[in-house]
C-alpha cells in the first residue's frame, strides 16, 4: 500500500521537475461512491490533469501511474461549507447591521495549518463562513484545502451571501435592535437588488418562527435560500415542506458530536425526509464531519442521503457542484479513498487527492 | 397546649365580647363529603360542636345565635402546610433543629387576615424547603396578637428535606442527613455511657463493665434533661415523639425518602410535602399510605426532549386516580390567581376530580395531616367549632365569607372587613369610616 | 461460572407473564418468573465479547440468564425463536462510565467525598436515560460521582426499569480518584497529589488508631475479668502498672498526623474538611498559593501543617459546630474518686466514614478508579501504588499512550475516554495502549448522558485508530464488565451469564448498522 | 373530526382524545349537508342572548345559523354536548403574549415606532398561544410594546389553526401610546457607552420623566404634521415612514390606544387628545374607578385589566391601584368596556379575570359579553369574531359548567371551525 503512494508522491512531487506534465493516474477501487450517495461498484478511476478522465472496470490506459487498493472505497472529497478554516482575524464586521460588501476571502490565510488537517482528514473543499452577528453578513469563500502543488490553500472563488435572522443578529447595540425593525429594511433590499441567476442564499435562522419569517420574507421576493442550522426546524416542519411562499432547498447541519442532544439529530432527519437536501458541517475537521454523519445515520438519517451531505449538497449550497462533490468524468479530481464506508467511523482514510494532487499522508503515529 | 388554648379563648372572648356558646341557625350546611343539611344548626359549647342538626335542633338558651338565613355554613379549612407571616422561610443553616417558629410568627401579618377572609381556621407554620433539618413548626389560629394565644398546637413538627438545599447535591444532601441522625446517635451513646458511670459512682459502684455495655445499659438512662437544646428535637425526632413533614421535590427523592425513613424507623411519623413532579412516585406514596401534601402548583409541565413537546399533568389528578387522599396548599397566598385554597380546590374539580376529594383535600385531608383529624376538618359533634359562614357555595368564585368562627367565637365579619372594601372601591376609607375585622386588633 | 452461584432475589417476584409478553418492547417491562419460555436467537454471527465469534451460531435464554451458546443447539420445545440470520448478536455492552440517570442536581451541584453514595443521586424515573441506553444497545453502565479528589464509590447499574437495588449489581464499586477536576490548574496538581497522599497517610494512622483501641478494648476486658476475680483484694499500690494506664489511649481522631507515643499529646491536621473555618478549601489554598497567605487562626495550613488543633468528632457545616465535649483529662476523672486501681477504660476512637471508605480500599476490598491524563501524572500514580497497596485503575485519555509500556509493566487496567477526532492521533490510543499490552476497555466519560448511546461509535473510532474489532468489542463487553468487577454477570455471551443480548442488522461498528433486539435480564426492552 | 374530538372530550375519562387536528380539508360550499350542528344545554350569544337549549350550525368554518329549536339540516352532522355550556371564543383586546416583549423583541431604536409592525415580532410557534387556546381565548390583539412613547401597530390573531390564516385584519390599523412611568422609567435603564464593554444602549434616549413622555408624544404629532404640510421630513432623523403612519393616526384612519395606568395619566391623555383632536381607547385603564365621571362623558372606551393583587399585599405597576369592583363601575356608567389579562394565562388568564369581575359584582351576561362583543368591537375585528352570528367565523368554546366559573374550563374550543385545542388531552396522565 505504502510504496505505490511513495512511488506516486514522488512522481507527483519531486520539485526537481514541476514543469513536468504528471502521467495520467490510475486509481483502483473495490467500491465507488455514486452521486446519489449510494456504495457503486469498483473500478478504475482515471485521473488527468487533476480532473476524473474515466470511471470504468475497464484497464487503464498504458501509462497510466496504477494504485490498487484492495477494499477501498473512493468518496468524493469531502465539502463542508461552514468553517472559519484558515480566518485571518474576525469574519464578522459588527459595526453595521448591513455588510452584503463583505467577503471572507479577504481574511484568508492560505498557508494556516489547519487546512493540511482538514485534507488529510478528506476534506477537499471548504466555505469561509462570515461570523453571523449581521442581518446581511457578507459573502462566503470557497477555499480549496490544497493547491495544485498540495501545499497551501487556495481561494477558488466567492460562493453564497450569508445573512443572520436569528438572536445574534440583535443585541442591542445598534439600530435596528430587533427584528421588527430590521424586516422593513430587509424586504426593501431584497425587492430593490435583482436575484442571483446562480446559487443560494444561505440564511441562519434557529426558532421555528425566525424559520417562518426566513421562508416569508426569501420565499416571499422568490429567492432560492437554504437554512444555515435551523436547530428547531422541528417546529416548523410542516412549514419547511410545505409550499406556502417557498422553501429552503437545503439546511446546513452540524457538527454533531456525542454530547449533541437526540433533538437536534431528529431535526437533521426530519429535514431530509421533508425532502430538504442536508449539507454536514464539521467545522472543518473531516473527522468531525464524518461523525457528523455517523451520529445522523445512526439516529435512522438516510445513508445515501448522509454521503451526498459529505460533498453534493454542500457542493451545490456553494455553487461549485459542476466541478466537485461526486466522482463523475470532468470534475475535478477531488477524492477520498478508504477502507470503508466514509460513514463508518471505523473506515481509515488512505489517500486524498485534491486537485489530482495526493495529500502529505498522515503522519505516522510513532 | 391546654393552658395556651385557653389563653387564646380568653383574647378572642375579650375581642368579641361573646359568650361561651354559640349557635349557627337557618344556614344550609354543607360538609366536605357532601352531606348537607338544609336550614341546619349548629350549636357550639366550650369551644367544641355539641350538635349539628335540622331546624329543631335545640339551641341552648345562653347561646349567641349567628343568623344564616341564605348561607352555607361550612368547616374551617384547614392550611397543612405554610410559611405565612414568616419574614424569612429558611434558617441559612442546614441543619438547624433547635429553631423554632415560634420565634418568628407575625401575629399581626396581614397573611392571618387573608386566611379568615378565604375560611382557613387553622394554620400549620413551618419552615421552609431550602434546608437539611428545620425548625419546630406551630400550629396556630390565624387570629390573636400573641402568638402564645394563637397556639393550637405548639413544636409540633420537624421540617426534613429529601431534595438538595442550594447549592447541594442528592448525595451531600443525604449525607448530611445520615449524618445528622448518625452524629445524634454517637452523642446520645456518649450521654448514655457517661449517665451509666453517673450511675455507679452515685452507688458507689466500680464501672466494670466494656465501654459498649456501658453504653447499652446507660440508653434507658437518659432523659431529655441530659440533652441541651441543640440535641433535644432531634433526640425526640428520632423516637418517633415528633412528626416530620419531609419536603421531596422529584419522585426520586420521595424513594430515597422513603428507604431512608424506613431505615430510621420513622416512616410513620412523615408526611410527605412533594413537588409536582413526584406523581411519578404515587404507587410508592401510595403503598407508604403516609398523608401527602401538594404543592400549590398544581400541573407538571415536562418537555420531551426528542420532540421538544410539552406534556403537561395535573397533579391531583394522578393522586385521586390512584386513590391516594392529598391535601393542597394555595400557589402564593391572597386571592391573586391560585393564592386561595378553595380556588385551589375548585381548579381540581374542574379538571375531573370529585368535588368531595377536592373539598376534603382543604378541610378533613389536610386536618389528619397534622394529625388533627379528630378534631378538625368537618362539622360534626365533638369537633372544634371552626365554623365559615359562606355567602353561597364554598367552590363558587363568587362566594366571600361572611363570617367566621373560631372555636364557637366569631373571628371575622365581612361587614366589617375594611380591607375588602378598601381593594373593592379602590378608596382608602377614613378609619373610622368602618371598623376592623374582628380578629384585627392592630393599629 | 455455576448457575448456582447467581443471586436470584427476583426470582421471588413471580408474577404471570405470558408468552407474548417476552417479545413485547415494553417500557415498564417487570422481570417476572422463570417460566417464560426460552428465548432461542439463530443462526446469526455470534460475538461472544471475548474476542470469539461464532458464525452461524445460537444462542439460548431462559429466564434472565443464558443457557446455551453454541452451534447447531437444539431448540428447546415452547421457545421462542428468533431468526437472526444475517445479524449480528453480541452481549449488552457496557458503558464503564455515564452520567445516564444521575441527576442533574448532582452533576453540577456541591461536592463529594469519599463517603458520599452516587446512588442517592440516581433518578429511577428518568425514562428518557433508559431509552437513551437501549438505542445504543447499553445494559449496563457505571456510574461515578467526580465531585471532589476522592470521590464515593462507584455503582453499577442495569439499564432495566427497575428501582433501586433491583437494578444495582453494585453499590461498591471502586472509589473514584479524579485529578484535574472542575478546570484545576496543572500548577494546581501537584496540590492534589499532596492531598491524596495526606489522605492515604491518615487512613493509614485511621486504621491504625482502631487497631489499637482493640488491642486497648481486650487489655481492658483482661483487666476487668481480673478485677472481678480479684474483687477487693485488688491491691491498690501496684505503682508502676498505673503510670503506664495513666497516658490513657484518648480517641484518635481521623487523619491524626503524629505517631502515638507515651504520654504525647494528640496532634495532627484537622480531620474534617467539611468544618466551617479550615484550611484545605480551593478558596485557602488559592490564597496560601496566589498570594503566600498563611492564617494565623492555629489551624494547619501548608506552611504550619503540624499545627495544633483539637479534632471535633462532631462538625456540622456552615458555623454551627457541635463539638463534642472534649474527654476530660485524665487526672480529673481519677480525682473524682475513681479508684486508681481500677482498669483504664479505652477510649474508642470515632468513626469517620470517609477514612472508612478509603480504609476499605487500603486493605484491598475495593479498588480505586483514578482519572488522570497527563502522562507525569500517571508515571507518579504508579510511583504511589508502589507504597500504597491499592488496587487501581486508570481511566483517562490525553497522554496515556507515552506511558503505554510502563502501565503494561505495572498490569494496570486502564480505560480510555476515546477521542472521536479521527484525524487525531488521540483516536488511536486505545490501539496503541493494547499494542503495548494494556487491558482496556473504552468509555465515553465526560460526556453528558446522551453521549452513552454512541458507546458503540466511540469503539469504532477506536478500530479507526488500529484497533481490532473484536478487541474494541470486549474493550465495551467483557473488558468493561471486568473493570467494573461485574464479569461473572454480564459482558459475555457465555453460559450462566446475564441475558443481555443485543441483535444488530450490520455490524455494531458501522453507523449503518440497526439496533433490532436489545434483551435485558431476558427480556426484550428495544424492538425495532 | 369535530364528533370523535367532541365526544373524547366530553366523555368523562380524559386521555382519550385523538391528536389536535391539523388542516381541515376545505369544502366547497353547497347545501347545508355537511354542515356541523352543536346542540348544547345553554348556548351564549355574546350579546346577552341566551338559548337553552340552543343550537349553532357550522359550516366551512363559519357560523351559518344560531338559534333555539332550529331545524337541523338533512345530511348535518350532529353533535349534542349535553348540559355543557357554548360561548364564543374569547377575545383579548390587549395581549402581550406570542411574542416574547418580555425579552426584548421591541424595537428600540426609537421611541417612535408607529410605522412597524409587531406582526413581524409575532411567534407563531409561541406556547403561549397554545395556552391561550386551551384557555378559550381565539382571537388576541397583540398590542405594541409599552418601551416604545408611540409604538409599534398591533397585530390581530387567531391563536391557533394553520399560520396563513391566522392573522385578522382590524377594520383600522392601531397603535399605542405610553405615557407614565413606563416609559420615562426606562430612564432608569439609561447607561453610557461603557468602557467595560456594553454597547450604548439606545434605552438611553429615552425620556426620563413623564414630561418627557407627553414631550415626545406632542413632538411626535408636530412632526408630523410639519411632514404632511411639507410633504417631507422638516428635520434631519425623521423616518419619514414613521411620520406617514402618525399622519394616519391624526387623519384617523389609523386608531389610537393610549396605555395608562394613574389617575394623574388619564387626565394627560385626554388634553394630549385634545390638542390634537384625536379620538382614542384606554388601555389597561388600572385607576379608571378614579376617573369614571370624565371617560363617561367623553365615551372612551376602555380595556380594564389585569387584576393581580393580593388581598394584603397589592403593588401594580408604579403602585397604580385597580379597584376590584371596576368592570361593575364602568357597566354602571355606561362605559363601553372589555376586560384584558395582558400577559396572563392560565389560572391568571382571560377566564380568571372575567370571573374576578363577577366575583366583584358585575353581572355575569355583561361580562361575558366584555370578553366577547365588546372586545371584539374596539379591537376593530367585529366583522369576523367576537359572537355567535351567522357569518362570523365558528370560533366555539364548550365549557364542563357554567363559563368563568373557578370550577370549569373549556373542554373544547373550535376556530374557525376546526377543534384546535384536545383541552382534555392536556393534562395527560404519565406513565409513572
Amino acid at each position: 500500500m505504502l510504496e505505490p503512494l511513495f512511488f506516486l508522491a514522488l512522481a507527483v512531487l519531486t520539485p526537481g521537475v514541476p514543469s513536468l506534465q504528471p502521467p495520467p493516474l490510475a486509481l483502483h477501487v473495490d467500491a465507488i461512491i455514486q452521486p446519489d450517495g449510494a456504495i457503486g461498484p469498483g473500478g478504475w478511476i482515471v485521473l488527468r490533469n487533476g480532473r476524473i478522465e474515466s470511471i470504468g472496470p475497464a484497464e487503464p490506459p498504458v501509462g497510466c501511474a496504477r494504485l490498487e487498493f484492495a477494499g477501498g472505497v473512493a468518496a468524493p472529497g469531502f465539502v463542508d461549507v461552514d468553517t472559519s478554516l484558515g480566518a485571518a482575524g474576525q469574519l464578522s464586521e459588527p459595526a453595521r447591521p448591513f455588510t452584503p460588501e463583505v467577503a471572507t476571502g479577504d481574511a484568508l490565510e492560505p498557508d494556516h495549518s489547519s487546512f493540511l488537517a482538514a485534507a488529510r482528514s478528506g476534506v477537499t473543499t471548504v466555505g469561509l463562513m462570515p461570523g453571523g452577528r449581521n442581518i446581511i453578513d457578507g459573502r462566503v469563500a470557497i477555499v480549496r484545502t490544497a493547491d495544485d502543488d498540495g501545499r497551501g490553500a487556495q481561494l477558488c472563488g466567492h460562493g453564497p451571501l450569508r445573512y443572520t435572522l436569528s438572536a445574534q443578529a440583535f443585541d442591542g447595540s445598534r439600530v435596528p435592535t430587533s427584528r421588527m425593525g430590521a424586516l422593513p429594511q430587509l424586504r426593501e433590499m431584497l425587492a430593490k437588488s435583482p436575484a442571483p441567476s446562480s446559487g443560494t442564499s444561505l440564511v441562519a435562522a434557529d426558532t421555528a418562527d425566525e424559520i417562518r419569517i426566513v421562508i416569508d420574507t426569501f420565499g416571499g421576493a422568490g429567492r432560492s435560500f437554504a437554512l444555515l442550522h435551523p436547530t428547531r426546524a422541528d417546529d416548523a416542519i410542516e412549514l419547511v415542506r410545505g409550499s406556502v411562499s417557498g422553501r429552503p432547498t437545503a439546511a446546513v447541519i452540524g457538527p454533531f458530536d456525542l454530547d449533541t442532544g437526540e433533538r437536534d439529530v431528529r431535526v437533521a432527519k426530519l429535514l431530509a425526509d421533508g425532502g430538504v437536501a442536508v449539507a454536514f458541517s464539521g467545522g472543518g475537521d473531516g473527522g468531525s464531519l464524518r461523525l457528523t454523519a455517523a451520529v445522523a445515520t445512526r439516529s435512522g438519517f438516510d445513508a445515501k442521503a448522509a454521503r451526498t451531505g459529505l460533498s453534493l449538497a454542500g457542493a451545490r449550497l456553494l455553487g461549485i457542484e459542476s466541478e466537485a462533490g461526486t466522482i463523475e468524468a470532468g470534475k475535478r479530481a477531488d477524492l477520498v479513498v478508504l477502507d470503508g464506508d466514509p460513514l463508518d467511523l471505523a473506515a481509515k482514510v488512505k489517500l486524498v487527492l485534491v486537485g489530482g494532487a495526493p495529500v502529505e499522508a498522515a503522519k505516522e503515529s510513532p | 397546649m391546654v393552658l395556651s388554648s385557653h389563653l387564646a379563648s380568653a383574647l378572642l372572648a375579650a375581642v368579641a365580647a361573646l359568650g361561651d356558646s354559640a349557635a349557627i341557625r337557618g344556614g344550609t350546611i354543607v360538609n366536605p363529603d357532601g352531606t348537607r343539611i338544609d336550614k341546619g344548626v349548629v350549636v357550639i359549647q366550650g369551644g367544641k360542636i355539641t350538635a349539628v342538626g335540622g331546624p329543631e335542633t335545640a339551641i341552648p338558651p345562653d347561646a349567641v345565635v349567628h343568623e344564616a338565613d341564605g348561607k352555607i355554613v361550612f368547616p374551617g379549612m384547614v392550611l397543612a402546610h405554610t410559611q405565612i407571616s414568616l419574614d424569612v422561610a429558611n434558617e441559612n443553616v442546614p441543619v438547624a433543629p433547635f429553631v423554632n417558629v415560634y420565634d418568628a410568627i407575625e401575629p399581626n401579618s396581614a397573611e392571618f387576615e387573608d386566611c379568615l377572609r378565604g375560611a382557613i381556621g387553622t394554620v400549620h407554620v413551618i419552615q421552609g424547603h431550602n434546608t437539611v433539618i428545620g425548625g419546630l413548626s406551630r400550629i396556630v389560629r390565624p387570629a390573636g396578637d400573641m402568638v402564645d394565644y394563637m397556639t393550637v398546637r405548639p413544636d409540633y413538627a420537624l421540617k426534613l428535606s429529601i431534595t438538595p438545599r442550594g447549592g447541594f447535591n442528592r448525595m451531600t444532601q443525604m449525607a448530611e442527613l445520615r449524618a445528622a441522625f448518625a452524629n445524634l446517635a454517637n452523642h446520645i451513646e456518649s450521654v448514655a455511657e457517661r449517665r451509666f458511670e453517673e450511675e455507679k459512682k452515685k452507688k458507689d459502684e466500680k464501672v466494670l463493665i466494656l465501654p459498649e455495655e456501658a453504653v447499652k445499659q446507660g440508653m434507658a438512662l437518659v432523659t431529655i434533661d441530659d440533652l441541651d437544646a441543640r440535641w433535644r428535637t432531634l433526640w425526640r425526632a428520632s423516637k418517633g415523639e415528633i412528626p416530620l413533614f419531609v419536603h421531596c421535590d422529584r419522585a426520586m427523592d420521595v424513594m430515597h425518602g422513603i428507604e431512608w425513613l424506613k431505615e430510621l424507623k420513622l416512616l410513620e411519623k412523615s408526611v410527605f410535602v412533594v413537588g409536582t413532579e413526584a406523581f411519578k412516585a404515587v404507587e410508592a406514596l401510595k403503598t407508604a399510605g403516609r398523608p401527602v401534601i401538594l404543592s400549590g402548583v398544581l400541573v407538571h409541565k415536562e418537555s420531551d426532549p426528542l420532540t421538544g413537546k410539552v406534556t403537561e399533568t395535573f397533579v391531583p389528578k394522578v393522586f385521586a386516580d390512584a386513590g391516594v387522599p392529598f391535601v393542597l396548599q394555595p400557589n402564593g397566598f391572597g386571592f391573586s390567581a391560585d393564592g386561595m385554597l378553595w380556588y385551589q380546590a375548585a381548579r381540581c374539580v374542574r379538571e375531573g376530580i370529585a368535588r368531595d376529594v377536592a373539598l376534603k383535600a382543604v378541610t378533613q385531608a389536610a386536618a389528619d395531616s397534622i394529625g388533627m383529624g379528630d378534631t378538625l376538618g368537618s362539622l360534626a359533634v365533638g369537633k372544634w367549632g371552626n365554623v365559615a359562614i359562606l355567602s353561597g357555595d364554598p367552590l363558587d368564585q363568587a362566594t366571600f365569607v361572611d363570617r367566621m368562627l373560631i372555636e364557637g367565637r366569631l373571628a371575622y365579619e365581612r361587614a366589617n372587613d375594611r380591607r375588602l372594601k378598601e381593594l373593592s372601591t379602590g378608596q382608602d376609607l377614613p378609619p373610622a369610616a368602618a371598623t376592623a375585622p374582628a380578629s384585627s386588633s392592630k393599629n | 461460572m455455576k448457575k448456582e452461584a447467581r443471586p436470584r432475589r427476583l426470582r421471588a417476584l413471580a408474577g404471570a407473564v405470558t408468552a407474548l409478553a417476552a417479545f413485547s418492547p415494553s417500557a415498564v417491562a417487570q422481570f417476572g418468573p422463570a417460566q417464560r419460555p426460552p428465548i432461542v436467537i439463530r443462526g446469526g454471527t455470534v460475538h461472544i465479547g471475548d474476542g470469539d465469534v461464532i458464525q452461524n451460531g445460537t444462542v439460548i435464554l431462559r429466564g434472565r440468564e443464558i443457557e446455551a451458546v453454541g452451534v447447531g443447539l437444539t431448540v428447546p420445545e415452547g421457545a421462542n425463536v428468533i431468526d437472526a440470520v444475517g445479524r449480528h448478536v453480541y452481549p449488552g455492552l457496557i458503558d464503564v462510565e455515564s452520567t445516564l440517570l444521575l441527576d442533574d442536581a448532582s452533576r453540577v451541584n456541591g461536592e463529594g467525598n469519599a463517603a458520599s453514595a452516587i446512588t442517592d443521586a440516581l433518578d429511577w424515573f428518568d425514562r428518557h436515560a433508559y431509552e437513551q441506553a437501549w438505542a445504543g444497545g447499553v445494559t449496563t453502565i457505571g456510574i461515578a460521582s467526580r465531585r471532589a479528589l476522592v470521590d464515593g464509590p462507584r455503582a453499577v447499574v442495569k439499564m432495566r426499569r427497575a428501582r433501586g437495588d433491583d437494578a444495582i449489581l453494585r453499590k461498591d464499586g471502586d472509589l473514584g480518584v479524579t485529578f484535574g477536576l472542575n478546570g484545576i490548574r496543572p500548577s494546581m496538581r501537584l496540590r492534589e497529589w499532596k492531598t491524596l497522599f495526606e489522605q492515604l497517610d491518615a487512613t493509614k494512622k485511621y486504621i491504625e488508631s482502631w487497631d489499637e483501641y482493640a488491642e486497648k478494648l481486650e487489655e481492658y476486658k483482661k483487666a476487668l475479668e481480673k478485677s472481678a476475680k480479684e474483687g477487693e483484694k485488688v491491691a491498690p499500690g501496684d505503682k508502676k502498672e498505673k503510670e503506664e494506664a495513666t497516658p490513657k489511649p484518648e480517641a484518635p481522631a481521623p487523619g491524626d498526623g503524629t505517631p502515638r507515643g507515651q504520654g504525647e499529646r494528640r496532634r495532627g491536621p484537622r480531620p474534617n474538611p467539611r468544618g466551617h473555618h479550615d484550611h484545605d478549601t480551593p478558596f485557602m489554598r488559592w490564597l496560601q498559593d496566589t498570594l503566600g497567605w498563611v492564617c494565623d487562626c492555629g489551624l494547619p495550613s501548608r506552611e504550619n501543617p503540624g499545627h495544633d488543633h483539637e479534632p471535633s468528632k462532631l462538625t456540622l457545616v456552615d458555623g454551627v459546630s457541635f463539638a463534642e465535649e472534649p474527654a476530660k483529662p485524665e487526672g480529673e476523672t481519677a480525682k473524682d474518686g475513681a479508684k486508681a486501681d481500677e482498669p483504664k477504660k479505652p477510649a474508642r476512637p470515632a468513626k469517620d466514614l470517609q477514612r472508612e471508605a478509603l480504609k476499605r480500599a487500603l486493605e484491598g476490598k475495593s479498588g480505586v478508579n483514578v482519572y488522570v491524563s497527563a502522562a507525569a501524572d500517571i508515571v507518579n500514580l504508579l510511583e504511589l501504588l508502589r507504597t500504597y497497596p491499592l488496587k487501581a485503575t486508570i481511566t483517562g485519555a490525553g497522554e496515556l499512550a507515552q506511558v503505554a509500556d510502563e502501565l503494561a509493566a505495572a498490569g494496570v487496567s486502564v480505560v480510555v475516554v476515546q477521542s472521536h477526532q479521527l484525524g487525531d492521533d488521540a483516536v488511536s490510543t486505545a490501539a496503541k495502549l493494547d499494542a503495548a499490552g494494556v487491558s482496556i476497555a473504552l468509555t465515553t466519560a465526560g460526556h453528558t448522558p446522551a453521549a452513552t448511546r454512541w458507546l458503540s461509535l466511540s469503539a469504532a473510532a477506536a478500530v479507526a485508530g488500529g484497533l481490532d474489532k473484536e478487541r474494541a468489542l470486549a474493550a465495551i463487553t467483557s473488558r468493561a464488565a471486568a473493570v467494573l468487577g461485574v464479569a461473572d454477570r454480564v459482558g459475555t455471551l457465555a453460559v450462566g451469564r446475564d441475558a443481555d443480548v443485543v441483535i444488530t442488522q450490520g455490524e455494531l461498528f458501522s453507523s449503518t448498522a440497526v439496533i433490532e433486539h436489545v434483551f435485558i435480564d431476558g427480556r426484550n426492552v428495544r424492538e425495532r | 373530526m369535530i364528533a370523535t374530538l367532541l365526544a373524547a372530550a366530553l366523555t368523562a375519562t380524559p386521555g382519550t382524545a385523538p391528536e389536535t387536528a391539523s388542516a381541515a380539508t376545505p369544502a366547497l360550499p353547497r347545501s347545508l349537508a355537511d354542515a356541523v350542528v352543536l346542540q348544547a344545554a345553554e348556548v351564549h350569544v355574546g350579546d346577552g342572548t341566551v338559548y337553552k337549549p340552543g343550537v349553532v350550525i357550522v359550516q366551512d368554518g363559519r357560523i351559518v345559523a344560531v338559534g333555539a329549536g332550529l331545524p337541523i339540516p338533512a345530511g348535518g352532522q350532529v353533535i349534542d354536548c349535553g348540559a355543557a355550556f357554548l360561548t364564543p371564543g374569547l377575545v383579548d383586546a390587549a395581549c402581550q403574549l406570542g411574542t416574547n416583549a418580555l425579552f426584548g423583541s421591541a424595537e428600540q431604536g426609537s421611541e417612535v415606532i408607529p410605522q412597524l409592525d409587531t406582526g413581524d415580532v409575532l411567534d407563531y410557534f409561541s406556547l403561549e398561544f397554545e395556552q391561550l387556546a386551551a384557555d378559550g381565548v381565539t382571537t388576541v390583539f397583540v398590542t405594541g410594546e409599552a418601551s416604545a412613547v408611540i409604538s409599534a401597530k398591533g397585530v390581530a390573531v387567531k391563536t391557533a389553526g394553520p399560520i396563513a390564516e391566522r392573522r385578522l385584519a382590524p377594520t383600522k390599523p392601531c397603535v399605542k401610546a405610553t405615557l407614565g412611568a413606563e416609559t420615562s422609567g426606562r430612564g432608569a435603564f439609561n447607561r453610557s457607552p461603557s468602557r467595560f464593554g456594553g454597547g450604548p444602549s439606545y434605552a438611553i434616549r429615552r425620556p426620563t420623566t413623564r414630561m418627557g413622555s407627553a414631550w415626545v408624544f406632542r413632538k411626535a404629532l408636530h412632526d408630523s404634521i410639519a411632514f404632511r404640510d411639507a410633504g417631507r421630513a422638516s428635520s434631519d432623523g425623521l423616518d419619514p415612514a414613521a411620520m406617514r403612519a402618525l399622519g394616519d393616526v391624526l387623519s384617523g384612519a389609523t386608531s389610537l390606544r393610549m396605555q395608562v395606568r394613574e389617575a394623574l395619566d388619564f387626565d394627560t391623555s385626554v388634553r394630549l387628545a385634545d390638542e390634537f383632536g384625536l379620538q382614542f381607547v384606554f388601555e389597561y385603564a388600572t385607576e379608571a374607578a378614579q376617573r369614571l365621571d370624565v371617560i363617561a362623558a367623553r365615551k372612551i372606551p376602555v380595556i380594564f385589566g389585569p387584576v393581580r393583587q393580593s388581598d394584603s399585599t397589592f403593588e401594580s405597576f408604579e403602585s397604580a391601584t385597580p379597584a376590584l369592583e371596576t368592570p361593575k363601575l364602568l357597566a354602571e356608567h355606561g362605559i363601553v368596556f372589555c376586560l384584558t389579562a395582558s400577559d396572563g394565562s392560565g389560572d391568571g388568564g382571560l377566564a380568571r379575570q372575567t370571573g374576578l369581575a363577577i366575583r366583584f359584582g358585575l353581572d355575569r351576561a355583561k361580562a361575558l359579553r366584555a370578553v366577547t362583543v365588546d372586545a371584539a368591537a374596539i379591537a376593530g375585528l367585529d366583522q369576523r369574531v367576537g359572537r355567535l352570528a351567522p357569518g362570523l367565523d365558528a370560533d366555539l368554546v364548550v365549557w364542563n359548567g357554567k363559563p368563568f366559573d373557578d370550577a370549569s374550563k373549556p373542554v373544547l374550543v373550535l376556530i374557525s371551525g376546526r377543534p384546535v385545542v384536545d383541552v382534555q388531552g392536556r393534562f395527560r396522565k404519565e406513565n409513572p
